[in-house]
């Protein structure tokens, strides 16, 4: 029964803050992308097509919305008898005070007992806050024919933005030998992706000891790999070429978001072998009206537009009403810009009203407008 | 949701209705409509948000599409250890003959309606689209102390439309006197929406009389001789109302809901009409495309024009192609130049050569499932 | 649509401590009962039954079990689109510090932004730890016929009993006149359940005062409905008269199982009506093997006895050997009574082994013995 | 789970088989099994623990035991999006002509089947019982290179026992020269367990072949005459195996597993056969209680007394009834002082009045579902 060869546990702790008011509410891996999902729609999903059926999920912060949100296992069918997502918060024991994760390994360790109870022989770890599309199930297969310890995967970076990366410093065989944190002269272009596989037993052991550790920032990057590298221990990379995006900034985000206009758009989310699973929703079809206009948009199920709309992308139950321009900018769920209003090179957050004859945003503007508020109508 | 006095039955046409091509391939339940639904969501969604959990769908000829929607149900919000969305099936299915209705497909399972704990049923059909909050039917039902209460809808066009329902004869005190056929000789009518309300003991009665009666009587025969003896009443249905019983009826019931109005009336926040989803991407739109006044379903790609349609999901429209007045279903697709108009495509459809396909506003033009034309 | 009309708050967060080696490793609500359910089961099955789709469960402590063990939603319906159980344990905002629940009340105030989101008119809540069936949805017809702020399940118990209880005296029409926590000279019979129904919307106002209020409890029994009684708030006592229980102790937790033993026990699980749903299992039905001797017992699937088994309860996967004897005893899931043992008047733990020819337990023990640990085989 | 190239196809039975009594009531996919499994659940839990997530379930004639047995198909611990369950009927169902075949199913539903994404497909009855990993049948199917693979059964029993089956001649390189029907000719044979491992393209080839070639052919028919001309091989299974195709082999087979070794080497933890749950209740042994070895399922109430054999849920066994070597479908109840021996008792029957019901070890006396005697 290869069920619980291998379990999933998903870091989605990350405060975002960088996201600004849109992580003030909620936790980065539940932010909007791409019409209809949530960032954390991906590695979900990822895990429901590779085949794997246990997802551990860890979270911190303000993530009420998200915990209830992944809890839906359904909406990645991960809720047939022994499936299901879990979401792991830092808790009390009988005999310790309650803590928050202190750090990426750390987070794991205190969830040690969860993952005992699947008795798994693989543990992946991934980020929550990733837009990509990757079969585990084939970084699994690499892992098993290397005979590896821990098995990173690496994705391609320009060489002169290596510096800003953790960069794998392999033996050409895919072997890793240095790992360098944003090293000032890079040996090699190939960036961790923060996602692991590790032979469970032998982590699970250092992990005993890291937590023991009063020396150790309990994170896998600083930590736990820099330790196996020193053990001489079996680590290999594994290359990644497909889209891959951390949305870390609002221009990313909308940068994200645009490059879903693109017709040759690597990330493809029409592929039917390999969908992205997201919260269904009781809506109308979207409903294009008698004076709409749309010109390179990707839209929804519930939006509703009677205006222009060009270059954006409309999120569910966005309205465009009737004179109202969009150009260039991104409408989250349930965005109103009412009669007359023009929204330029903006990103306007979940249930804002921009106002009749309001401008938004600016065609030169050197950084993506942010809209998290209602905001009035002009007068022009 | 709070559990009510009644389990819901949906049912299927009896053999007299047709609908010319998309019945071919299957049920009226299962047409898709207004793109991302399919017909059978309507009375299911109503039940369900008229907190009726336990739900029996009777199916005939074809029953894999319906299977496949309904699934377990828990797209349409109910418990899935309480509630239950149980499918019927009856063993003449594939026959076309006069004997194989819906009285004896409710005879063929009549333990099963026995067993049901519920003390009330509720019957809607398949093969109409409305709103109604069942609770209310029942409440005005049970307060009425009438024995049968039937929903009807008043219309004004019933010499042009309608032309394959029944209709009620109300007395003042909206007392049912008789069914009738629509002859089309009156513009205004009662038409019957095949809408029941009753005691579960007095539809196993009357499916036992009658089969006893006439193997050939369906139910609405038989509660129209028994109008005589029992307290029929009816109540009367108000908002959209739409019977798919013909090509016609099809077309025009899903292209009146283009009027923007009409549609947010049918599809309100606080009665969601629930759907299985397909898990399709949103739809892009290109550089060449020009849509108005149309639904657009997810998963398609559009660079060609859309006018007054409906078009499902993972339809793609290339560019110069024209799309006028039609039903697009999913995963048609209408390469480039083609114009289309006044017709309906039905999924899979492929459409290279023709160079134009035009219907009449009164007589759409049909394409078959994965035909390549 | 009414779904939303009430939600559930389940109080799950109790450490059980007097059932003692039960309770080391899994919160009391998750302990089991009854053949093959756990505890918490009952609450998660009445809400279910009662029609309610939306349940919070308030965990703390060492809940990893219990949390995994509910967020199998679909166990009790619960996963249908808009239904969902929710593990709700204290967690940290942006700009508080992390915090453990102090009273039930707070539980309650610490989660209100999960139940705004749902934007009930009722909201129930619920102890997790009580064997018990019961329709919600009757008690809440109740509620809003008396037009009531708060209605409060009571029992009437024995009058010599009574100053145990928290006890609530009415005006004889129903509306509650005093609620005394134990009194010494009780004035009436009718002990509160702990299970409330609110008007949400006062309640949340109560909550809100009660958390800044540096005097209070933050527990329902303490500030809340004193402090309503004492606002003249309409508090109604909706009276139950099924069987209930609340396991504290080994003994009442064995005497709860044996009661089932009865062929006239009221709690008739066998009830189709009203079933009592539970984790599903993979395992053959009961095998009843060629020497067996079987005199009234509870005996559930996946279990096998090749032995002898009187007035004892059977969890799933127990196995009683030949010659082994079991009487008077309940053998939670997957215990071994090995060849020729005998266990009486005992409960013995999951997974526990006893050793071949062992004696555990005797007939005339005032106490039931806990079995916790494996017993190596006897010489006898 | 990891998902593998092949989807599954769980076939009926074709026309010729007929298992009295209890398969007037239900396919024989949907027979109870050892009380609390239904015969189905062995077939598609091999292919779910084989890491297939998409299957396709044939079903002929009464679908709703089947339909609503299976569902979605969760409770087989099959991803609900990922993964798939899909019921596939045949239109001519109900007939019993020997048109009605497997091959006519499949080509009915031809479209869905070249639309799978998977290379291979896995075929197995719903009418046997044994336990499989599929992944091994394909690696194997895949090293060996041969065209199509078919899985067997070697017995020495074949001059009294499965009769209905099909045998396989096989060479020294366990090449299949024919397929041929046991005539009970011989002890030792090779059951051919009407599994099959190919490419679907081979597959659909087949089946179009062998609409070709005669319309009464099936797809062992087909397979038998291009032996000639492809390579085909058998895999060898071993441990238990059980043919359901009549009422004595459906009852020596259950009564078989009474061998508690023989059950637990069929039903082990690492291979979970999975079921839809009833949620019923513990069962409940009263005061007067004796029962030996026997299977017992939940929810039942026993006083009287049970030896060597099957009680499915919910029954109620009387005191001072006796039930010996016999199987008791769900919800039957034996009242007081009965004696029942060498029977087959049905769902919901309730023996009240008659004192005895005495079958042969080798010819079961049957009662009809619901039956009152």
């Amino acid at each position: 029964m290869a069920q619980n060869e291998m379990l999933a546990m998903i870091l989605a702790g990350g405060r975002g803050s960088r996201l600004k008011d849109l992580t003030t509410k909620v936790a980065k891996p539940a932010v909007f992308y791409g019409g209809k999902y949530r960032i954390i729609d991906f590695p979900l999903s990822n895990c429901a097509n590779s085949g794997i059926d246990i997802v551990g999920v860890l979270t911190q912060y303000e993530s009420v919305l998200l915990n209830s949100y992944v809890a839906q296992d359904g909406r990645w069918g991960l809720d047939s008898k022994d499936s299901g997502v879990y979401v792991l918060t830092p808790r009390e024991k009988a005999d310790e005070g309650l803590d928050v994760y202190r750090g990426t390994a750390d987070a794991i360790s205190q969830n040690i007992d969860f993952i005992d109870t699947y008795d798994p022989e693989y543990l992946l770890i991934l980020s929550g806050d990733h837009i990509y599309k990757m079969n585990y199930a084939k970084m699994l297969e690499y892992h098993k024919a290397m005979n590896a310890d821990a098995t990173i995967a690496v994705r391609g970076v320009p060489m002169k933005e290596a510096s800003r990366f953790g960069i794998m410093n392999t033996d050409g065989k895919g072997r890793i030998v240095e790992f360098e944190e944003k090293p000032a002269k890079p040996k090699s272009n190939l960036a961790s992706m923060g996602i692991y596989i590790f032979t469970w037993k032998p982590l699970r052991k250092m992990l005993v000891e890291d937590m023991k550790n009063p020396n150790s920032n309990h994170d896998f990057g600083k930590d736990i790999i820099p330790k196996m590298l020193n053990d001489k221990k079996g680590l290999f990379a594994y290359e990644f070429k497909g889209y891959w995006k951390d949305v870390g900034t609002i221009d990313s985000l909308w940068e994200a978001n645009m490059d879903l206009l693109d017709p040759k758009n690597p990330l493809s989310l029409n592929d039917s072998s390999w969908l992205i699973y997201t919260e269904d929703v009781s809506t109308l079809p979207q409903y294009i009206g008698n004076d709409a206009k749309i010109k390179c948009a990707y839209i929804t199920q519930g939006v509703r537009v009677e205006g222009s709309v060009t270059n954006s992308v409309l999120f569910t139950g966005a309205v465009v009403e009737k004179g109202a321009k969009v150009i260039d900018s991104v409408l989250m769920p349930g965005v109103v810009v009412e009669e007359g209003a023009t929204v330029t090179r903006a990103l306007v957050a979940e249930n804002v009203r921009i106002g009749a004859k309001a401008r938004i945003g600016s065609k030169n503007s050197e950084n993506i407008e942010l809209v998290a508020k209602n905001v009035k109508g002009g007068t022009k | 949701m709070m559990s009510i006095k009644a389990f819901g039955i949906v049912s299927s046409p009896d053999n007299s209705v047709h609908v010319e091509g998309l019945q071919d391939y299957r049920p009226i339940g299962a047409f898709s409509f207004l793109g991302r639904f399919r017909v059978i969501d309507f009375p299911i969604s109503n039940m369900s948000n008229s907190d009726i959990n336990r739900i029996q769908v009777y199916v005939q000829s074809r029953p894999r599409s319906i299977a496949e929607h309904v699934g377990s149900g828990r797209h349409y919000n109910i418990n899935s250890k309480r509630g239950k969305i149980q499918l019927l099936f009856s063993e003449n299915s594939s026959s076309r003959s006069i004997y194989n209705n819906d009285i004896s497909a409710y005879l063929e399972n009549i333990d099963i309606i026995q067993r049901m704990h519920q003390e009330y049923v509720i019957i809607a059909p398949s093969y109409m689209v409305y709103k109604q909050d069942y609770r209310q039917l029942l409440e005005t039902h049970v307060a009425s102390g009438a024995d049968i209460t039937l929903l009807y809808h008043k219309v004004d066009n019933a010499r042009e439309y309608f032309k394959n329902c029944h209709t009620l004869s109300l007395n003042r005190q909206k007392g049912v006197q008789s069914i009738g056929k629509n002859m089309g000789t009156a513009k205004d009518k009662n038409i019957f929406m095949e809408t029941y309300c009753m005691k579960r003991d007095t539809f196993v009665q009357l499916v036992k009389a009658a089969s006893w009666e006439s193997s050939i009587y369906t139910l609405s025969d038989i509660v129209n001789i028994k109008c005589k003896d029992l307290d029929v009443r009816g109540y009367q249905h108000r908002g959209y109302f739409a019977t798919l019983t013909s090509l016609n009826d099809y077309f025009n019931a899903s292209l009146e809901l283009l009027n923007y109005d009409i549609a947010s009336d049918l599809f309100r926040a606080e009665w969601p009409i629930y759907t299985r989803t397909t898990d399709s991407c949103p739809t892009e739109y290109f550089e060449s495309s020009k849509v108005t006044n149309s639904f657009v379903s997810n998963g398609c790609l559009i660079e060609g024009t859309v006018e007054n349609s409906i078009i499902g999901r993972g339809v793609v429209i290339k560019k110069g192609a024209v799309i006028r007045n039609s039903i697009v279903l999913a995963y048609a697709t209408v390469e480039e130049d083609i114009r289309i108009e006044n017709a309906i495509l039905d999924k899979w459809a492929h459409i290279i050569h023709a160079k134009e396909i035009i219907g009449e506003p009164d007589a759409p033009q049909y394409i078959k499932r994965q035909d390549t034309l």
